[in-house]
């Protein structure tokens, strides 16, 4: 099994934690993994984003082009990434602040509405647990009990009393996703 | 086998150096590195270990401090990234000159100038062929995974002492950013006061009436005394290239074709050979892992069984004139190099290897 | 004696909601919108009537995205 | 977007009291919501503006958050190497003699790297100015500390606070500077209020307007804020400078036509 | 045919620099140049022609003054020697990314580190490979006698502007100090503020109404931008190793053998010729004038046509690998050199054809 | 050869009031006739030798005439690469927290080449003692105009004269690092005179005392001739130095116990 | 009263010449030699019998050259 | 024609001058000439040397290690280039400072006593020229007429009223020079 993931979207948005808790809990059921971040000045504000390989065999490149699937967080990141998924993969999205839907049909697409539900549930802060909820209802590739063990070890340990909510974002996120089927246009 | 993390190649770096004993980092923030220097300070080994981290003005203060630190026989580091390090160029051969040991880290960007933080492998040249001024070398480590970030810390601050040497890690804003697993060795201890008397005796301790006075210096106004020096050097450098070298071949049992990359082009190449195998060309990979050493030896006789060698680097063409000089047999050997920043997918150096190896 | 009336335009795509503007603002003519822009940024909007066109709430904006126009009108 | 309090009688060019002047590139700064640089810019270019100077300007950019400022300010420019701008303006300056040359630094580029190069420039009394951005921290490498951080202050490289007697001292670069014959006029101002931006312009228009005299480096200092290395909302962060920066580095000139001024 | 003088090499570069219009000279003393500084001090051209000098803090202030020079579209130079040089690098690879027209002077000393103020040439690859950071060259003149030493100045200013390019003369301790005759040309003057302008559009001399700001940076933050960058860069070596080659071949009608050498080795080479006849060994001597772009296709040629090679440096071996790269027959190529000030006697040289090449 | 007034009955080894300390290595200094690094390094070492601190003492020689300062110091010692030697002193002294670290350095190499070192270092408060002899010139490299080189001062890169608004001024380092939070004591003194040599000492011997109580930097600054450079023969220097020298870089301590001295 | 009488050694062949311990004499004991040493310096020697052993020459020399001899004798 | 002369004494004694006028009274009568002076900070107090070749062709080394002649003012020269004299080569010296004479049989060895008459005449800034005079004596290369020149470009203006003591001082020099004898030892 490799599975390669970009996410992308506002530096805000916890794109890189939930790829580091990801890539943590691959760790932790003892596969390989990689993560390798957009860096620099222009995540200023601006937009970031992160690879994330997870994968039963030692990674060869780290960084990619074509990915199994992507998970966007806004419109700049769909504009530059909904072309790299690979035929037969998956795009994630969540379609607060999407203003052009994606349009390709060889792929999977689903929708998430994890900012709106965070924001409803005052969750704001593990939205991106949500997301990733959703992403691993689809593709289970680490199981709750690695994730677990994935934020201890990612989380700072000031910080493991949130670690019930980021749990219950996941579950909740598993429950918001949604397929979409793009029309002909 | 040590503690499982997953980590930043530069946060690799900076927690092998702690546990590796190392006595003092001294360094200046530039991007994509200064995730050293700050995981030190987090981490605060001056409580711990009793490690001096120090935050200089600038790289020319870092060099210097590095200098006077290697001086003392203590364990010593310094990071930046190109800019950086060409500040460090006259220090560099000060420690050469007067044979210390220290490790520099170069995580490398775009240049020339100010370039971009993206990563490249176009300081290739200066690590190896020698940045500053006068015949020197520094043995240069090119790690291509956080794993070899970690590993090759002690391995250099091993080496830098062996040798009595400055001690290059040459790699890139990738594998500094990106995370992977990572075992970590356990810490071995600073060593003591005593025990750097005894193992350093040209070091400045201090003068004890039982011997003369050290002397730390590369100046010798006597030409037939620097000739002397250099001497020594070059006598240095041929026992280091007898012993040091480090290389991986990958899939090269059977392959008609080899990629000869270092660092992280050399990751990039690995997915490059999955995607070529599986159009069923036979490529191989000879990734140098110590660059001075250059493996000249071993891509010879690689040379010799081929049809062909491809480097990729992410520079303008550096690696390929030592794989060329190398080589002795009539094959074509060309470069493939992406620029300032930009990384080369594997897709592409599939094409060019198909184009201008294959097709020649 | 004579009253200024005031008015401000706001490039509201280059406003990055700092909010400084409304801390400079004597009047509190400025608050921020529910919206974001196409940055993601919510962005400052006039609220009430009371600009003054002192132009504080411009010298200090960092982006200088704030256009100031004023007239003097007699007192009412 | 509709806007509710709009006033279009009073929406008339003739009308307007203040706007972005055209000297300021039309296009979005790169930094930080809340960012002091983006005010001094446009001080800086109102000046430029007003003295009418434009073709006889040559400005340097550094290497911090300010390095694209060559992309905002519509006047010739060059981009230094980390610390060095003095140097370059020194070099400039000598050159075209007649130009009007200013450095644009943060604390870092000024006071760390480009120690030498700014005491010496100041030294020689070279006939440019110095725009000094204090913000205490090194913002564009991800908020490290600088030579100005305050003691007990917080960044990626003091991350229990810089202390003082393993980090040095905060440097007071500019009053250092003060001390040296080759400068005419140095002043700290900030940026965080109205008042505080006249100010700043009136330093500012000072400075280029001493060049005209040809005797010596004007420096002005800015405190400013850094609310992204400082983790603070831009609002908070002005406050938390007033409180804290402004104490250290207190505001008002220091140097006026080459003489110290009493305190 | 301008006008005689007898001059040390560091004072005939003085002088030319004058002659050739330049704007403005930024240095810091360093043995053995210091006198290019010290002749200009003397001769105050700026009160005769209106040339800027001015002696800098340190060398990374001299050259950031190169750079800020440079942008202004004025002719600028810098000089140094080796530990001076090493210093330079960061502001060097600058001047290369925005691509400005500058003259460097390196008047090499032994090394490495404070290595001794006797001639050297062991700065072959910092200067030829980059120093600095980066994909990036410089042009290279290797003058031996003090009449290149002045030639070479108006040559690298035109050099220079015609590639927007950084120039470096790069000669040693011995050429710097010796006295030859030289013919100096009859000055040129200074261009005006209305040629400047109008030659170098690029430059900061103050926006007109009339055109955009003139930019000059060294960064790009866009990866792509950046490779652009490179390859433009690349493009315009491409050129320079096209057009501006220069070598000389002495007695090489009829030789059997060939030395290779640069600068001052070159000259003792030519000793080393006369002795070699007088005892019937037929040896010619190839000197690469230009170092980069290196005269590869020249002496590929000669090595088809002789028996065997042999590279004379003052160093431990660094032009030999552009001669290896270039040579593509089957004969010996080897290398002779001395090192840290001690410079080869002609006796020796012929000595070492004998045994190493000949002998083979 | 035969001495006329020798005194055979007193010359006996008990009667020895003053002799060259064994902590000088026996060879002659490279020094020119008269010049005033070889009495320094002898009162350095008397220094060392009276508080018995010799297997605690690391040395840093610079780049300039005391170059070799090695060869004669009979301490460990490392020499610098030019004008970084309190960037080798800092490290040095972290790294043995409990050694006397000197560095000991010529105008250029200190005040030109490695002002941001010196600055940074004092501000820093490290805890070692910086020589600084300022002989107003670069000697080694043969007489070129240093950063302290007086006004009208001749020198082979200013011939006619230093010309202050071409070449700037020249800068009293001393005075600018003893503003630093991180000095302790600063103090300028020579060693023409039997008087200045006895200061000297003293101050040296402070500067040593001090390290024991790990308050930052000690600097002692001795006005020296440069007969060489000057073209002048020792003596007529020494008479050149004490009526154009000292009044421009007036002797006494400047800061003493981490206070200014009032003047 | 009691007097001191001095001596002084000088080593010649390291002494430079200087004359900087004859400036520092009180009682002009020190005068140059017409001869060379085989460095080619006149050196120091002492011309007279009015030492007193003060060491003010030997602390003066650069070269540190000069040792200095003591006794304190009756005053006559 | 081709001479190559090593000229060496200590710092103050103008050997480097002496050198230079040479050299450039060979440049005024068309010649090729080098001058190659030893440097750097051992030439403090210590010891300084030139190497001057004047020659009708093309100079190559600048370099040499064996001389046609060594003109030679102290000790420490004539042990260091004694033996760099080629056979049959001129070896000229000032007996003032010199312990130990020189030995080789092979060469021609002229002693010159200019020091002592220079100091006997109030002429002792022109010492140099003394003893180029005694070279010239022996090898005329240039002649009188050139070196008239050479002495007025080589010298700074201010110095040019010393023309004629410098060209005196030459005449005396050619009338000092004396052949020595080495006695079997
Ligand atoms: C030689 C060199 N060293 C380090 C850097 C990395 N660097 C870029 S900006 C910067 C500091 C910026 O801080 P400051 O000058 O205070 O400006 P700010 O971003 O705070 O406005 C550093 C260290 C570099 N680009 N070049
Ligand atoms: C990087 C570098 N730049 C320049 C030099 C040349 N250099 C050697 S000593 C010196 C200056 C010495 O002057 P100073 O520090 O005043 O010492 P002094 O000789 O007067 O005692 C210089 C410029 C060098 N060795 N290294
Ligand atoms: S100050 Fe400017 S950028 Fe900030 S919120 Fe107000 S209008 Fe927007
Ligand atoms: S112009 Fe003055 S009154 Fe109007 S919104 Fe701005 S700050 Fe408020
Ligand atoms: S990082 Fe700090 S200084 Fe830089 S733009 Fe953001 S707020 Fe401004
Ligand atoms: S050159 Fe000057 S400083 Fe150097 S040894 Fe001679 S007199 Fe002293
Ligand atoms: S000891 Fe005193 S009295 Fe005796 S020679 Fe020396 S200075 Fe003169
Ligand atoms: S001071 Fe010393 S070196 Fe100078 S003349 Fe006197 S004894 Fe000789
Ligand atoms: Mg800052
Ligand atoms: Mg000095």
């Amino acid at each position: 099994m490799t599975e390669e993931i970009i996410i992308a979207g506002f530096g805000g948005q916890g794109v890189l934690s939930m790829g580091k808790i990801l890539a943590y809990s691959g760790v932790m059921q003892d596969q390989e993994v990689s993560w390798m971040p957009s860096y620099g000045p222009e995540m200023r504000g601006g937009t970031a984003n992160v690879t994330v390989i997870v994968s039963d065999e030692r990674i060869s490149s780290p960084i990619l082009n074509k990915f199994d699937t992507a998970i966007i967080l806004n419109q700049q990141s769909m504009d530059k990434f909904e072309d790299s998924v690979k035929p037969g993969g998956l795009l994630i999205f969540d379609p607060n602040g999407i203003t052009r839907f994606p349009k390709r049909k060889d792929i999977n697409i689903y929708s998430i509405a994890a900012s709106d539900e965070a924001g409803k549930l005052g969750l704001s802060i593990v939205f991106n647990m949500m997301v990733l909820g959703g992403f691993l209802k689809l593709k289970p590739i680490v199981n709750l009990e690695n994730i677990h063990k994935g934020l201890e070890k990612s989380l700072p340990s000031r910080h493991h009393k949130l670690i019930p909510d980021n749990e219950k974002a996941i579950g909740i996120g598993m429950e918001l996703i949604q397929p979409i089927q793009v029309l002909e246009s | 086998m040590g503690e499982l993390r997953l980590m930043k190649g530069n946060e690799a770096i900076a927690e092998a150096a702690i546990r590796a004993g190392c006595d003092g980092y001294f360094g200046y923030p530039i991007t994509p590195q200064s995730e050293v220097m700050e995981y030190l300070m987090a981490e605060k080994p001056y409580e711990s270990t009793g490690m001096v981290v120090l935050q200089a003005e600038s790289e020319v203060a870092s060099i210097n401090m590095l200098y006077g630190g290697a001086g003392t026989g203590k364990i010593v580091m310094t990071s930046s990234s190109s800019p950086g390090i060409s500040l460090m160029q006259e220090g560099i051969s000060y420690l050469a000159g007067t044979q210390l040991p220290a490790l520099i880290v170069n995580i490398v960007r775009g240049g020339p100038g100010l370039g971009t933080i993206q990563p490249s492998q176009a300081d290739y040249n200066q690590a190896v062929k020698g940045g500053g001024h006068g015949d020197y070398h520094m043995i240069v480590y090119a790690p291509a995974s956080v794993q070899e970030m970690a590993d090759f810390v002690a391995t250099g601050f091993k080496a830098a002492f062996k040798y009595r040497t400055p001690v290059m890690i040459l790699s890139d804003g990738a594998i500094g950013q990106m995370m992977e697993k990572v075992y970590l060795s356990d810490p071995v201890p600073r060593r003591t006061e005593e025990e750097i008397i005894s193992q350093c005796p040209w070091a400045t301790t201090g003068r004890p009436p039982t011997r003369d006075h050290n002397i730390i210096t590369s100046l010798d106004l006597d030409p037939a005394g620097q000739e002397r020096l250099n001497l020594v050097l070059q006598e240095k450098y041929r026992k280091i290239e007898e012993n040091e070298v480090m290389y991986e071949e990958i899939e090269c049992e059977d392959a008609e074709y080899i990629f000869t990359a270092f660092g992280l082009s050399a990751r990039i190449c690995q997915k490059a050979i999955e995607l070529a195998r599986e159009k069923g060309i036979n490529v191989g990979l000879f990734r140098p892992i110590t660059l001075f050493p250059f493996p000249k030896k071993e891509i010879r006789e690689l040379g010799r069984k081929v049809k062909g060698i491809m480097v990729v680097e992410m520079n303008a063409g550096q690696m390929i004139e030592d794989v060329r000089l190398s080589v002795d047999s009539d094959i074509p050997i060309e470069h493939y190099g992406r620029f300032g920043g930009i990384i080369p997918t594997p897709d592409e150096i599939v094409n060019v290897l198909e184009n201008k190896i294959i097709g020649d | 004696m004579a009253k200024m009336i005031g008015d401000i335009v706001i490039d509201i795509e280059r406003c990055k909601g700092c909010e400084v503007c409304i801390a400079a603002c004597p009047f509190e003519v400025i608050a921020m919108s529910e919206d974001v822009n196409s940055k993601g940024y919510r962005f400052a909007t006039k609220v009430n009537d009371k600009c003054t066109g002192c132009t504080n709430c411009a010298i200090v904006c960092p982006d200088g995205v704030i256009t100031v126009y004023r007239v003097k009108v007699a007192a009412e | 977007m509709e806007e509710k309090f709009a006033r279009p009688e009073i929406r008339k060019p003739e009308n307007i009291v203040y706007k972005r002047t055209d000297l300021l590139v039309d296009r979005p700064l790169s930094y930080c919501p809340g960012c002091g640089h983006g005010v001094v810019h446009r001080l800086l270019m109102e000046v430029i503006e007003e003295k009418d100077i434009v073709s006889k300007t040559i400005g340097i950019s550094p290497v911090g958050c300010s390095v694209l400022a060559y992309d905002f300010l519509d006047v010739d420019m060059q981009g230094a190497a980390h610390g060095r701008a003095p140097a370059l303006a020194t070099a400039i300056t000598r050159l075209w003699p007649d130009r009007y040359v200013f450095t644009y630094q943060g604390d870092g580029d000024l006071a760390a790297i480009g120690t030498a190069e700014t005491i010496h420039a100041c030294n020689r009394g070279e006939n440019f100015t110095i725009i000094f951005i204090n913000n205490g921290i090194y913002g564009m490498t991800g908020g490290q500390m600088a030579p100005t951080t305050l003691p007990g202050m917080r960044s990626s490289t003091s991350p229990y606070g810089r202390d003082v007697d393993i980090m040095g001292h905060p440097l007071k670069i500019t009053e250092l500077v003060a001390n040296l014959p080759g400068t005419y006029y140095v002043t700290r101002q900030s940026v965080q209020t109205p008042g505080a931006v006249r100010k700043t312009k009136k330093a500012l228009r000072k400075a280029f307007d001493n060049q005209d005299l040809n005797k010596g480096v004007s420096l002005v200092e800015v405190v400013s804020n850094c609310n992204s290395g400082w983790k603070m909302t831009p609002v908070q962060s002005n406050i938390w400078m007033e409180e804290n920066m402004f104490p250290y580095y207190p505001l008002g000139d220091i140097k006026v036509e080459g003489t110290l001024v009493e305190k």
